[in-house]
């Protein structure tokens, strides 16, 4: 259909997801924004890693009746990062839980979520 | 076939990620990301990884949204802040 | 033919997909877009199912079904949150 | 299955799995807590160093392998020798944090936890061979960074947390995307595997994972700009968390830097430049910074700059094949050494810092009242200063002796400017607290205090192990540093006399031992300066307080002298040299007076010590080796090194223009340690003079040079002696002589012949017996007159009379009035001049004799002559105006009888010099000008007339023309309306228009022009405005600068 | 596991028939779910099953009121079969007013009473009727439930529940009491 | 203004910098011989039939271990953060929570079980087919947090829920070490035996770590999960 | 002759799931809307899980699973969103004749009239 290959279009997704990312936690100045743009960077990193990951025509790393072993090599995907971003998405719901905790002991200490509240420390 | 549905699953992902950042409403915008989340669970199914759909979907796009749903509820001193009507 | 008819079938799930997404963008409000994003995971599950038939492979079911539990979970935290009750 | 346990792994089982037991333990009680936490910890620490232990025996790196699998397949772990430092290091200062951060910790089994397994992933860090499980460890460890940050809970220190976390969440999603695409260009994620195909990633990706790789790490080191976030998190969090956010968090990251630096050999001038800017503004900054803890997170993040940029400059070094001797022990040395200075020294210093609790260094109190923990202060920072005896000294010292090798000096001086910003703001802080009036309410011993020594006491231990590593030749250098500890141990318990005499026996022993077997010029030397030394300290018996650490220091400075002599290397004699300049800071520091002084003194000190420190290094570059005596031999490209050893030894000299810090020093140091300083210590910068000249008489084109330094040495005798006369205290008085005097000794040593020197090593004895009864003399004046002030003093003779006679002996033979040593002096150097047909010199530094002249008259009238001023009656009445006390003139008289001695019989001290200064000139090279005998045997009064006609009526125009032009001066009206009337006191009134031109502070202004403007230049700092969102938008330009430079491809 | 306060049950005599449905269903689901019938998954299906049921079965008594009888069988089948035929025609009702050119409805929310009592039976009406014609169940409180309705035929609650609700009412009653 | 085109500048610059990277991107055709090594002899060395949890829980899993680990920090440091100590504001105390809708707990008392065997399913059968104890833990905590949503009043036994954590988590490491005695190093998971390739009992102690990892993801999710709420 | 069934079966719940996205778009309020984007996305993945089930025998367990769980799960969903909806005052279309939720609450005073 003269389409890019298929991680190509996943791989540019991933890029444009980070620069949204970038954009959402640059511009706002709300903590929960800044975060939602981190857990969009986030998602986009993984798109880029698992895009890298496949192989033209591949199919999931699991030897089952649709997959023999011997068929496997030529056949499957690079099951790699596929392993990388699974412990890339636990880390970074951790990361995210942080993020959001301490949010939220921001803005019990001074009832806003504003960063122009939290500039003291500076020079 | 598989070009044209990812074609359209990014149009999703890119879709509610600039939603996700352009929304005025935070609830909003935090259900977009989440959406985001979740396309891009059905890209990696897609790209023949289903093991990492699964965690994206389970993970990424649920625990994470709903840490940030207790988030917002708890930052907006229990007073719901998006907007009902008209954006 | 039933791969043409397969084809067809997919087209018109990809332009009810895109339906969605156009609610989504244009929302009006929060309870559409959450209304959109719900037809949208079911959607989506179908589009899992459908592709785990055209790659042959059963595994990917799980997807959906976890698809489907989150999608749920989803609205309902939504929907809960909206009426206070989280 | 003692040796399993021992094993490597076994620190990730304690780490992981006390981490995971301990929310079980904690249901068990707080003592297993407690218990279990410090088992996991110490036996980290153990394991580490035992096996750290083992591998310097002699034994294997070991692999640690996982899943039974071989590493590419699976996550290998290594435990080699470095890992084993980096680990051992981490843990045992993680150990003794825990400790500090004990009262945060307990009954908080989470905090516990986090730190458990935050500490096991730093291990991690350095140990895997994983790049993906390197991102794991970095996580954990970022992770475990963040949950402890918050045990501190206000506003800012929260707001902190959140923006360190914004711009280490940044580089941590580009490191993993870096991962991704270096596996996507490679094929594995094994450093070995992307080491071995290093070459082969090319191409945008493999070149873009790179980049974005090197950002990541750079990023987590806090490069400037992109670094206020890490400094917001040093300056609000608790110390112990800020100590080890300095000090863990960058070991893990630099040790991962350090596996993956081959990766970015394409990338080194990039980082180089990066780190050197970090380092060089981080330290600029750091100097207008007034709160503590954020001092310290400028000097951490300017110290890991240093630390990388010294990584890769070695490494490129190695990679361009320079020659130098003994590489990997230069390069453990430099690393390690650096490494592990930062590590305890800035740990201990933010645990100090927490301990005592105030937030600005301006309001700290005075740790007077805790002896203890101001030794502890002082050696935490000295070592991060980077002075000998520690380790960050040895690491610099090799660091510059390498780059000296390839030639890079720009490097150096950026390296070594940036240190004395550095130990500007240092030392400024010690200062501060060293004169607050407040003594410190430091709160419990166990968790501020113990840590903070231990981490002292390892730094000295670890410096001492260094310097054998460093090549030092002996380490009797150190045994002043033992004499001085030894006596500081007993230092609180016996009254000063007692351990003023327990002092003097000590150095009269070790120094004894320590000159043993010098001859010749260094004998000479020896023989002068501690039987000068030992006389003049014998005058510390009039007092009678318990004067604390001043006996321990004492004894610290007079056998560093001894000490100094022995040195066979550059590296000793450097050593040596900073022991000394540390010594008689601290002693100067003990005077409240000297406060304003003290910073001056030792930056200028440190200055001079970082010009020998390149001038050194020039000469290992040039000769190949560090022996001293190779100065004697180097060849026509010595002329750098020389400039730079004579620079540094002319500013410790005082020479005009570089003399802002000396009359402060000597003058506002107590009285007995001025003259201990003036008569004895200002001859250190002569010895370095006299071996460092070597170089200017073996080396023709060097003759220029000394010429130069000659008319330096005059400039700063008329300068001296210009302002001397000027000055209305009589302390400062003599120090502005006594840096008149080194002038003429330079001027000695500058001539390059026999006369020349056998002068200068006869006016430093001079000198020295002069100045010491000088400085005693106005030692007693001062304890009985109650005044250093001209104005206050005068008609002492009736009461002082044996202080007068002493006065007026070496008044006499320092201006060299016929019979007494100075007329030798004086006629040996006009005739050296008129050898070298110096004829303008010879001319002016009569003219400075003049000068001279009229300040000693000055002195003798001000103190003793004139009729005391009105005000101060009652003084006398009181019956306290009386002789000074016995001890302070039985010194004075033994100089006094030496000089009398002498000037008799100049053969006892002529003979002596003459035959050690022959070797020195009796290759005959350069062999110009006449012998001693000659001189004596041969009178040549032509030229010797005409110069002192000439001198004589240059003078007098020279005056007249200025009293001409500033007649109506002003000051002229006011200082003679007044109080003074005798007609001495006219007399001095009449020449003040006429000097005042010289002796206007144009240095000091100069000087201070240029603190102002370095210190303007920290406005740099204002590119942190506190916003996290600039921060990471910093963060990511500097992956894009880094990317786009890096990258070699336009954009 | 996520243990509430609450998980005294064991002690009530509803727990063991509760506990045994809870197993079967749950049984059923796991065979369904690992779609295998290989001896090692059935049998760790069943205990992991048992284990599930022992933790749930305590909540609520959800699962401790359904006696399993032929009767309800048929009528469960009953259910099922006009639950389906009502599903595919409110679709189709639903497409006509998708596709119409000119979407006329006049929507409302009306009330109606039930007369199902328990929660299953509840929950499967509000399910039915969320998937029947034009119809979607806003709010429930006591017997009332609220019903959003696509296109308003009556106002009246008794007419509207015999319209709304009365096909599948009938049935569930049996089944689910 | 200054500021937002700094900002929009940086976009661009990345935008060029990830531009380079798609252009220069090319899809592979055929795999790198370590990840053929992994799919042709993964399954044959561990007995997994999906490569990918064999990659996660044994070659890998040091990795996974320091996962576990990471969120097990989290869940503690979340308990330092968001301390229900009482001072500062209290959200719950004047805004009384609206009960869910019947129906609405009716619904999740029926799902909830097969939510849990779901996630129990994917946690055991983390060898055979896509999942694993990661998926599996957050299905179960998903479960947790169903309940949570619905039920907001119920109390999670945290004590019990963090005993269970450390329990897995010291079992996992004791595996591990059990792996290093039996087998070939520390986390081998060949010391049980492989069978069957594609058997329910297979692939050595993948599925029992997969089942302690489950379990220990689940319970440190669900803290998680309850300490961000009121 | 199976797979036609099932592709048939397909393209009848794809013409259902796109009807929903239509009636998404085309309704004139938040509550028509979630009932059109439920009923027919409903009965659209029943039918295309069924339609999978004819072409793999073996699949047909869990196909049925997960059309049971979206069955069970869907209209709670639904229903508990509008009851959200409602509870946030959403907007209703003009032509909306009745709201006996609404009365009800303001019987028993929970509700402010707006």
């Amino acid at each position: 259909m003269g389409f890019p290959p298929v991680s190509h279009l996943v791989l540019a997704t991933g890029c444009s997801l980070v620069l949204i990312g970038f954009y959402g936690m640059l511009t706002h100045r709300n903590i929960l924004r800044i975060i939602i743009g981190f857990s969009l960077i986030d998602t986009g990193i993984h798109m880029i890693l698992v895009a890298t990951g496949y192989i033209t025509g591949g199919t999931a790393p699991i030897i089952d009746e649709a997959l023999s072993l011997d068929a496997a090599a030529t056949r499957s995907v690079d099951p790699i990062p596929s392993a990388l971003v699974v412990t890339a998405i636990v880390i970074g719901l951790s990361v995210t839980a942080i993020m959001l905790a301490y949010a939220i002991r921001l803005y019990e200490t001074k009832q806003t979520l504003s960063l122009d509240a939290f500039t003291e420390s500076k020079w | 076939m598989l070009d044209l549905l990812i074609l359209l699953i990014c149009t999703g992902i890119l879709a509610s990620g600039v939603l996700a950042v352009c929304l005025k409403d935070l609830m909003a915008a935090m259900i977009s990301a989440g959406l985001t989340s979740l396309f891009a669970a059905v890209s990696y199914v897609l790209l023949a990884a289903p093991d990492v759909a699964m965690a994206e979907a389970a993970i990424g796009s649920g625990l994470a949204t709903f840490i940030f749903l207790y988030a917002i509820r708890r930052t907006s001193g229990g007073v719901s802040t998006m907007e009902t009507g008209e954006e | 033919m039933a791969d043409v008819i397969m084809r067809v079938a997919a087209v018109l799930i990809f332009s009810g997909l895109f339906a969605g997404l156009i609610r989504l963008v244009l929302g009006r409000t929060l309870i559409d877009r959450i209304a959109a994003i719900d037809m949208l995971t079911v959607m989506s599950i179908s589009l899992i199912t459908l592709y785990a038939h055209l790659s042959g492979r059963f595994t990917y079911l799980d997807v959906a079904l976890v698809y489907g539990v989150l999608s749920f979970l989803g609205v309902l935290a939504t929907a809960r949150y909206f009426e206070n009750g989280l | 299955m003692v040796a399993s346990l021992l094993h490597p792994l076994t620190i990730f089982i304690l780490g992981l799995g006390g981490g995971f037991v301990l929310p079980l333990v904690y249901r068990l009680g707080k003592t297993w807590l407690k218990a279990t936490f410090f088992l996991a910890l110490s036996g980290m620490a153990l394991v580490s160093a035992l096996g750290l232990v083992r591998l310097l025996l002699g034994g294997d790196a070991i692999d640690i392998l996982t899943a039974g699998s071989l590493p590419p397949v699976s996550i290998s772990l290594r435990f080699g020798l470095w890992e084993g430092f980096f680990t051992a290091s981490v843990n045992c200062v993680a150990l003794l944090g825990a400790l500090r951060l004990w009262p945060r910790l307990s009954g908080r089994y989470a905090a516990m936890l986090l730190y458990l397994i935050f500490v096991m992933g730093i291990n991690g860090m350095v140990m895997t061979r994983d790049l993906f499980n390197l991102f794991v460890f970095l996580e954990i460890v970022s992770i475990g960074t963040y949950g402890l940050l918050s045990l501190e809970e206000t506003p800012a220190a929260l707001a902190a947390a959140f923006k360190y976390i914004m711009a280490t969440v940044l580089a941590s999603t580009f490191f993993l995307l870096a991962t991704g695409l270096l596996y996507y260009a490679t094929g594995t994620l094994n450093i070995d595997g992307l080491l071995a195909q290093r070459e082969a990633i090319g191409g945008p990706i493999g070149a873009m994972a790179l980049l974005l790789l090197l950002g990541a790490l750079l990023v987590e080191l806090k490069p400037f700009p992109a670094n206020g976030w890490g400094l917001d998190v040093y300056e609000t969090a608790t110390d112990g968390v800020a100590a080890l956010v300095s000090v863990g968090v960058s070991a893990g990251v630099f040790f991962a830097l350090f596996k993956l630096e081959p990766l970015f050999a394409g990338q080194r001038n990039l980082i180089a430049w990066s780190c050197g800017l970090t380092f060089v503004a981080a330290n600029l900054i750091g100097l207008r910074q007034r709160l503590v803890q954020r001092l310290l997170g400028y000097s951490s993040i300017g110290q890991m700059a240093l630390m990388v940029l010294a990584l890769v400059l070695l490494r490129r070094q190695e990679a361009d094949g320079v020659e130098s001797g003994g590489a990997d022990v230069a390069f453990a040395l430099v690393i390690g050494g650096l490494f592990l200075n930062h590590l305890l020294a800035k740990a201990g210093l933010f645990w100090l810092a927490g301990a005592i609790g105030a937030r600005e260094w301006t309001s700290w109190p005075s740790l007077a009242g805790r002896p203890l923990l101001l030794l502890a202060f002082a050696i935490l920072l000295v070592a991060i200063a980077g002075l000998p005896p520690f380790p960050g000294f040895w690491g610099k010292w090799e660091l510059v002796n390498a780059l000296a090798g390839s030639g890079d000096y720009g490097w150096i001086v950026l390296i070594l400017f940036g240190s004395l910003c550095e130990a500007v703001y240092l030392f400024r802080w010690f200062g501060a607290c060293l004169q607050a009036p407040r003594p410190a309410a430091v709160p419990a011993f166990f968790s501020g205090e113990l840590p903070v020594l231990v981490a002292a006491l390892l730094l000295v231990i670890a410096g001492l192990a260094a310097a054998g590593l460093a090549g030092i030749s002996s380490f009797w250098l150190f045994l002043p540093l033992a004499a001085g500890a030894a006596l500081a141990v007993i230092d609180p318990i016996l009254p000063g006399q007692v351990k003023c005499a327990l002092m003097l026996a000590l150095v009269l022993a070790g120094g004894l031992f320590l000159s043993q077997g010098l001859d010749g010029m260094r004998g000479l030397f020896a023989a002068l300066l501690l039987s000068g030394g030992l006389v003049i300290a014998s005058a510390g018996f009039y007092r009678t307080d318990a004067r604390p650490f001043h006996h321990a220091l004492l004894a610290v400075l007079l056998l560093a002298l001894p000490a100094l002599l022995r040195a066979e290397t550059g590296l000793d004699f450097f050593v040596t040299f900073e022991i000394i300049t540390l010594a008689s800071y601290f002693l100067i520091a003990r005077s409240p007076a000297a406060a304003p002084h003290l910073l001056p003194f030792l930056l200028f000190s440190l200055a001079a010590a970082f010009f020998l420190l390149t001038g050194f290094a020039a000469h290992r570059a040039a000769s190949g080796t560090d022996a001293l005596t190779a100065l004697g031999s180097a060849g026509a490209d010595g002329a750098l090194t020389f400039v730079l050893l004579a620079s540094g030894f002319l500013i410790k000299a005082g020479a005009l223009g570089v003399h802002v810090w000396l009359p402060g020093a000597y003058a506002e140091a107590e009285d007995d340690v001025s003259a201990l300083l003036s008569a004895v210590i200002s001859k250190v910068p002569i010895i370095g003079l006299l071996t460092g000249a070597y170089l200017a008489i073996r080396s023709q084109n060097a003759f220029g040079l000394a010429h130069g330094m000659g008319w330096i040495g005059l400039l700063t005798v008329i300068g001296g002696a210009a302002m001397a006369l000027r000055e209305d205290d009589v302390k400062r008085m003599l120090a502005y002589s006594s840096m008149s005097q080194l002038g003429y000794i330079v001027i000695a040593i500058a001539l390059m012949s026999h006369i020349g020197w056998v002068t200068a090593l006869y006016l430093v004895a001079n000198h020295l017996m002069v100045k010491g009864i000088l400085f005693l003399a106005v030692a007693g004046v001062t304890l009985r007159a109650g005044s250093r002030q001209f104005a206050d003093l005068g008609g002492l003779m009736r009461s002082m009379p044996f202080t007068f006679v002493a006065v007026l002996i070496a008044v006499i033979a320092m201006s060299g009035l016929p019979p007494l040593m100075g007329f030798g002096g004086k006629w040996l150097l006009v005739q050296g001049m008129a050898d070298q047909e110096w004829y303008a010199l010879a001319v002016l530094s009569l003219v400075a004799t003049g000068l001279g002249f009229l300040y000693m008259i000055r002195l003798v009238h001000g103190l003793f002559l004139k009729p005391q001023p009105p005000n101060r009656a009652e003084l006398s009445s009181a019956g306290s105006l009386r002789e000074a006390p016995i001890a302070l003139l039985l010194p004075q008289y033994a100089l006094a009888a030496a000089i009398l001695l002498l000037s008799f019989y100049p053969s006892l001290v002529m003979e002596p010099i003459a035959a050690a200064i022959d070797p020195a000139f009796s290759a005959g090279l350069v062999w110009r000008g006449m012998s001693l005998q000659e001189i004596y045997g041969y009178w040549n009064p032509r030229p010797l007339m005409i110069v002192i006609v000439a001198a004589v009526m240059s003078a007098i125009a020279l005056l007249a023309m200025l009293y001409w032009f500033r007649r109506k001066d002003a000051r002229f009206l006011r200082s003679t309306g007044g109080k003074e009337s005798d007609a001495l006191s006219r007399f001095f009134a009449f020449y003040e228009p006429m000097l005042g031109v010289l002796v206007r502070p144009m240095a000091s202004r100069f000087w201070n022009n240029v603190a102002r403007g370095v210190e303007a230049l920290g406005c740099l700092r204002r590119v942190y405005d506190g916003d996290g969102q600039t921060y990471a938008l910093y963060v990511l330009y500097y992956f894009l600068a880094l990317y786009f430079l890096g990258s070699a491809i336009p954009i | 596991m996520p243990d509430s306060c609450e998980n005294h049950a064991a002690n009530e005599p509803d727990f063991v028939r509760s506990f045994l449905n809870l197993w079967v269903v749950l049984f059923l689901i796991w065979l369904c779910i690992a779609s295998s019938l290989a001896a090692d998954t059935v049998v760790v299906g069943a205990i992991a099953c048992l284990v599930m049921a022992y933790l749930f079965a305590g909540r609520g008594g959800l699962w401790g009121r359904i006696p399993w009888s032929s009767r309800r069988l048929g009528h469960f089948l009953a259910y099922s079969g006009v639950f389906l035929v009502e599903m595919v025609r409110a679709n189709l009702a639903m497409l006509r007013i998708v596709y119409a050119p000119q979407i006329a409805i006049r929507p409302g929310i009306v009330r109606i009473e039930t007369r199902l009592q328990s929660p299953l039976g509840r929950l499967a009406l509000g399910n039915s009727i969320a998937l029947t014609p034009g119809s979607l169940v806003l709010d429930i409180e006591g017997n009332a439930l609220f019903l959003h309705w696509l296109d308003v035929k009556t106002e009246d609650p008794d007419a509207a529940a015999k319209m709304l609700a009365g096909p599948f009412e009938r049935h569930l009653e049996v089944v689910f009491g | 203004m200054i500021r937002r085109g700094f900002i929009i500048l940086a976009l661009v610059l990345f935008g060029l910098v990830f531009a380079r990277l798609i252009g220069a991107y090319q899809e592979q055709s055929v795999l790198r011989p370590l990840a053929e090594h992994y799919v042709t002899q993964g399954p044959r060395e561990l007995g997994a039939a999906n490569v990918i949890t064999g990659i996660l829980i044994t070659y890998r899993g040091f990795d996974t271990l320091g996962e576990v680990a990471v969120l097990f920090m989290v869940a503690a440091g979340l308990g330092l953060l968001l301390r229900r100590d009482g001072d500062g504001p209290s959200v719950s105390a004047n805004t009384p929570l609206r009960p869910a809708s019947e129906l609405v707990v009716t619904g999740t008392e029926v799902l909830l079980p097969l939510i849990f065997v779901f996630g129990a399913y994917v946690i055991m059968h983390g060898h055979l087919s896509a999942g694993g104890g990661f998926q599996g833990g957050a299905i179960v905590a998903s479960a947790v947090l169903l309940l949570l949503v619905t039920q907001p009043l119920t109390r999670l036994r945290l004590d019990l829920l963090s005993i269970t954590e450390s329990f897995a988590g010291v079992l996992f490491v004791c595996i591990g070490l059990l792996g290093l005695i039996l087998a070939g190093g520390f986390l081998d998971s060949r010391f049980l035996p492989q069978g069957q390739l594609g058997a329910f009992f297979s692939a050595g102690a993948i599925p029992i770590i997969s089942i302690l990892l489950g379990i220990k993801v689940g319970a440190e999710l669900s803290v998680i999960i309850d300490r961000f709420r009121r | 002759m199976t797979d036609i069934i099932g592709s048939l079966l397909v393209l009848a719940g794809a013409i259902f799931l796109f009807s929903a996205g239509l009636g998404l778009i085309r309704m004139p309020d938040a509550y028509t809307r979630i009932q059109a984007g439920t009923k027919a996305s409903t009965l659209g993945n029943l039918l295309v899980l069924a339609g999978l089930a004819v072409y793999h025998p073996g699949w047909t367990f869990k196909l049925l699973l997960i059309g049971y769980f979206v069955l069970l799960s869907n209209p709670i969903s639904s229903h508990a969103l509008s009851r959200a909806a409602h509870a946030l005052r959403t907007p209703f279309v003009t032509s909306t004749t009745v709201d006996a939720l609404a009365e009800e609450e303001e019987k028993h005073g929970k509700r402010i009239p707006s």
